[in-house]
């Protein structure tokens, strides 16, 4: 089976009456996904989709009359750490978080309190989760993907696109693609998605995308190079990219020298995993390991 | 949002941490007033959002007021690290008797704010950092409670602060992260932090850098944004939205999204040409958008050629296609176009640019190869 | 420390949260001056810091400036639960469609801030809440991160708030959590909160508490500090930080620890007498203080008999015995003080007492026993 | 063995230099506890207590240099919630706060953090705790105690002593005596205590002694008749008290006619709890239970 999400998936779509919101439902709805709900403060009574989908006012209305499990955010972002905590609140235990531009104050305080709740929170600033066929939730495209055993985790959108594009080319299916986002505070990092791709039946290899800043990746590497019995394939985007512009000294303490794609990528390698040079090299490299 | 270091001091200021006496001056004329109002030695600091400033000239002590006047002339309207220096700020010369490093940031791996401090600021305190990090104290911030008293007092003792100093110092650590949160700055530094001779603590250099995403937050801060020194290929990505770094080679790079620009250019540079720019049209963008993101590198002169790369998902392809047709119609430029499309609308893209005179490609190796190939043949 | 309805609403006015127009007035001829400004049908209210003071006369509408005056020469000096009326807030009568109770206070159990609403408010709410408990709807809020919107929008849909006014009542949620957590508030209740027939929501009396302990935090609150209406006895128990409540009975009772002061009151009704007051003298008292206690009950015509219980741990006996030599020494009384004294320096405190006219006891059995026959036989 | 506290506790005191502080530090020392630290932000570095007890700056270098396991805390109000999270911050299992008047919401946020630690706060406004002849933590005279096996548990200060006062009249000894604090606000309530003195092999009875306000005591009761196997004698303050200032019609809602001294003892005497009418009652009915 996929990761996170599944046909047995009970979706939520939190700000589904929003122009992004209501064009991404009904994208998920066509493929398939089981969208059990709505929620709009305000637009409680009204139904979406095509009359498919009844819209609630609060989270807690409509978990209680739909039994949604997983929600996906795509409220403003000045609305979107209260939405998560929202969720959260109401006991909802998987959330992705499509929306971007969440100040990182926010974001803090919001990590701070769910990571001692029992919630999963993907994102924020995620394309969301592909378990194809059988659920989307998020904006990735549909038409790139196709059923198959390889799992993909990334910090990026178009680019993760890019691959996915390149595996179906080759023939090549996903068993779930997951976006963590690409903010620097975001729920999950490469190794809880990692963990779950270990203990998948489903999943034979494992893509990891990342890109410069942060140390994810490295931390990523250590995880891999400890607890993966499947193989992995990395690819990092930023070699060619001019250094980052550093949060003054203190960032450049903080990172030590991690966070450049060398330094990544030298993490990746010495955990055994294949690193490729460009994204339409994935397939090439992916049957050799 | 970087600020500069003089507004950085007036914030500083407003949470009572001390600051040296001291003002802008814009002209020699206002520079030697300032240093006629302080009556003393005085530093001249060029205000450019660069680092390496001191050693490259733009920080000079000066002793009286027509030293300031001659030095403040020389250095105003030179450029440091080619940014143009307007304002300097004059202070008075504090006696040090010891430079501290302090400064506070996010730490992403805990997802906590990080307070970072060593008994030895300055300079060179990445180096000390990287060669000695056991004289780097780090404390981790619950970002819900705060900080408390007694962790600045154990960095106090951490980095040896006097005791008599002690006081001072738990109060400017508050102040300090009073302006971190208030701000919703990503980063609040003081280097040097100094122990002034008489056993004063005063902030002799401050740097914070505000979350953009927070900046509706603080519209005065918006206002106080130093637009003199963009460039105007920088000035109008900034009115679009465009994420945009110039960079010195001669491939200009249009992409959707930061992760797949980024690989954009890797793959540039991996068949053997150089990318003239990072820009990231981000998710969505109009016809418009994409025709002032080719407009910024039609006008940068290092730029032989340009490739396109699009992965439409929200971003749809004849948007896009329509900002490429309409900047042809207005520019008669000789700079051929790689232009790759995918996703969203992908037909009717290509049917849009059926009859420019573009050069097309399935994938992106295809696209980079071509794009490499021609950048060479008009560079030679 | 209890605010009056006026220093409520005073401070809900500067968090934004609406109430009616009005002021405070102390004379006949202003509260005349107040309707004729307010032009209109108005409500006076008593400002006294009691319950039901509506049921009692307290709360008067008046139809015009001259009725208005002729009410408040009424009520103003009356007395309401034997509190003196000194001041009137006169208010713009407001048209009530329906009275919500809003409000927030200490979740002891959880730790936590509760916020309590309810469709139905009013004087009734706690008859509402004892009958149909499903009325009343509860949020907790964690104290580290506040209040969110999320939490009072679905308060305003637990409690049927038409749509139309959610977004001000997040908006009042939000000012008065703030008032409650800036305040260091123990209490901040709205009760009515009403929705007027013009479809507002108006705050139409308020109740808080401050933490007596957070004061220090207040100087501000300090200074409006209603003394005016307390006894002498209460007014020199404040002065003392002592913890003084007067009662009913006829045995004073002067006890240090607040658990053993109430232990003692109840040992007294458990032998068939009556506690005159509770009087906590704290810990680590001063003889000064433990005069000033005595002397408090002295003055209180009721008190037949004084007992003193003493458990001395930070407390001194020898220091309380001092306080009570003092005011054996000043004052020439024959109401019989009934001692018991255990504990810190307890030799040294019956030493000191051993000259004096007192009746002692060896255990609280005994020293209750002993007051309540001495209190029986002097009122026989 | 006692509960909390023993011989092997090896004890800082936060304040020590204090007036309050330095005086009951000498009294614990005199009973035999086994005080290894003081601090003193700013007096690191002296020794007290007739050159027997180290004073250092922090708790942190008190804790790494000393290994001090319990903390007692007599520093000023306006500090004191800085002093708690400092010594939880440092990992002492076991932090026993004397001081009282901390603003409510002081405490609040500091029980927020400190009960998501691996951390025991007993108080604050605690007399502390007393397992005699082992070790005494606080302000508890040791004069009125001696060894046994009645455990006792508490909200008030000297209204305890006067119960352990007339037990040791009466010949009968303590196990500990836990002075739980008689704020609205504290780190352990009457449960917790209980049931360390369920498991406790030294125990055989316990003491409860309650006050009017909060809910705590019938709490208490519901627990005794759930979980506990050793006979319980009650005792709550506070029948002849006026009725409490309420927290205005808040307050009502909240306790819903729970409080008051009636509905304690009703609640302790349902659980099979004996209740006794004053504190020199109890030691008439502990060897009836």
């Amino acid at each position: 089976m996929s990761i996170l999400i599944d046909s047995e998936t009970r979706l939520m779509i939190q700000g589904i009456t929003g122009n992004e919101g209501n064009f991404h439902a009904g994208q998920m709805l066509s493929y398939g996904t089981n969208i059990v709900a709505g929620v709009t403060p305000g637009k409680g009574g009204d139904w979406v989709l095509g009359g498919k989908v009844p819209v609630f006012d609060s989270v807690k209305t409509a978990v209680e009359m739909t039994g949604a499990n997983a929600t996906v955010i795509f409220v403003p972002s000045r609305f979107a750490a209260d939405a998560v905590l929202e969720a959260a609140d109401a006991g909802i235990p998987l959330i992705v978080c499509i929306t971007e531009g969440i100040p990182v104050k926010e974001m803090l305080r919001v990590k701070a309190v769910i990571d001692r709740q029992n919630v999963m929170l993907i994102g924020p600033n995620s394309p969301g989760i592909i378990a194809p066929p059988y659920a989307k939730v998020g904006i990735i495209p549909s038409t790139i993907t196709q059923k198959g055993s390889v799992g993909i985790v990334s910090r990026s959108g178009t680019l993760t696109y890019e691959v996915m594009y390149a595996l179906k080319q080759a023939g090549i299916g996903t068993s779930t693609c997951v976006g963590i986002g690409g903010d620097p505070i975001i729920g999950n990092n490469f190794r809880n998605i990692l963990s779950h791709f270990e203990g998948d039946p489903q999943t034979d290899k494992v893509i990891l995308i990342g890109e410069i800043g942060g140390q994810d990746e490295e931390r990523a590497a250590a995880f891999i190079s400890e607890h993966m019995t499947k193989p992995v394939i990395g690819f990092i985007a930023g070699q060619a990219a001019p250094p980052n512009k550093r949060m003054g000294h203190a960032g450049a303490i903080i990172e030590g020298g991690v966070g450049t794609a060398e330094s990544k990528i030298k993490a990746l390698k010495n955990a055994g995993v294949q690193v490729a040079n460009y994204p339409e090299e994935i397939p090439d490299l992916l049957p050799k390991i | 949002m970087r600020l500069h270091e003089y507004q950085s001091k007036d914030i500083f200021s407003n949470y009572q941490i001390p600051i040296p006496r001291g003002r802008l001056a814009s002209t020699p004329e206002e520079a030697k007033l300032i240093t006629e109002e302080i009556n003393g030695p005085v530093v001249l600091k060029a205000q450019v959002l660069v680092g390496g400033r001191g050693k490259a000239g733009g920080i000079r002590l000066v002793k009286s007021p027509d030293e300031a006047e001659d030095v403040a002339s020389k250095i105003l309207g030179e450029r440091i690290k080619d940014i143009p220096v307007r304002r300097l700020l004059i202070e008075e010369a504090v006696s040090i008797q010891q430079e501290i490093y302090f400064g506070m940031t996010v730490d992403r791996e805990k997802g906590e704010t990080l307070l970072i401090a060593s008994a030895e600021g300055g300079v060179d305190i990445e180096e000390i950092a990287r060669l000695s990090p056991e004289k780097i104290f780090r404390v981790n911030i619950n970002p819900l409670l705060g900080l408390r008293d007694f962790q600045a007092r154990n960095l106090a003792t951490d980095i040896e602060i006097p005791r008599e100093l002690w006081r001072s110092f738990i109060a400017l650590s508050r102040s300090l992260y009073n302006v971190y949160t208030d701000l919703d700055a990503t980063l609040a530094e003081i280097n040097p932090l100094v122990i002034t001779t008489g056993k004063r603590l005063v902030a002799l250099d401050g740097k914070i850098i505000i979350d953009d995403n927070a900046l509706f937050r603080h519209p005065e801060l918006l206002d106080r944004r130093d637009i003199t020194i963009e460039s105007p290929q920088e000035s109008e990505a900034r009115k679009f939205c465009l994420s945009y770094i110039k960079l010195d080679g001669n491939i200009g790079c249009l992409v959707n999204g930061a992760g797949l620009a980024m690989a954009t250019m890797d793959i540039i540079q991996h068949k053997g040409g150089q990318p003239a720019n990072f820009l990231d049209i981000g998710g969505g963008a109009s016809s418009e958008k994409v025709a002032a993101a080719l407009r910024i590198m039609l006008t940068d002169k290092q730029v032989k050629t340009i490739l396109i790369n699009i992965f439409g998902g929200i971003t749809r392809c004849d948007e896009v296609a329509l900002g490429i047709q309409q900047t042809l119609a207005d520019f008669d430029t000789n700079i051929p176009f790689v232009i790759r499309l995918v996703g969203t609308n992908e037909a009717e893209g290509k049917q849009i640019l059926a009859d420019s005179n573009l050069i097309t490609a399935d994938s992106l190796e295809e696209a980079a190869e071509k794009a490499v190939s021609l950048s060479q043949e008009l560079s030679a």
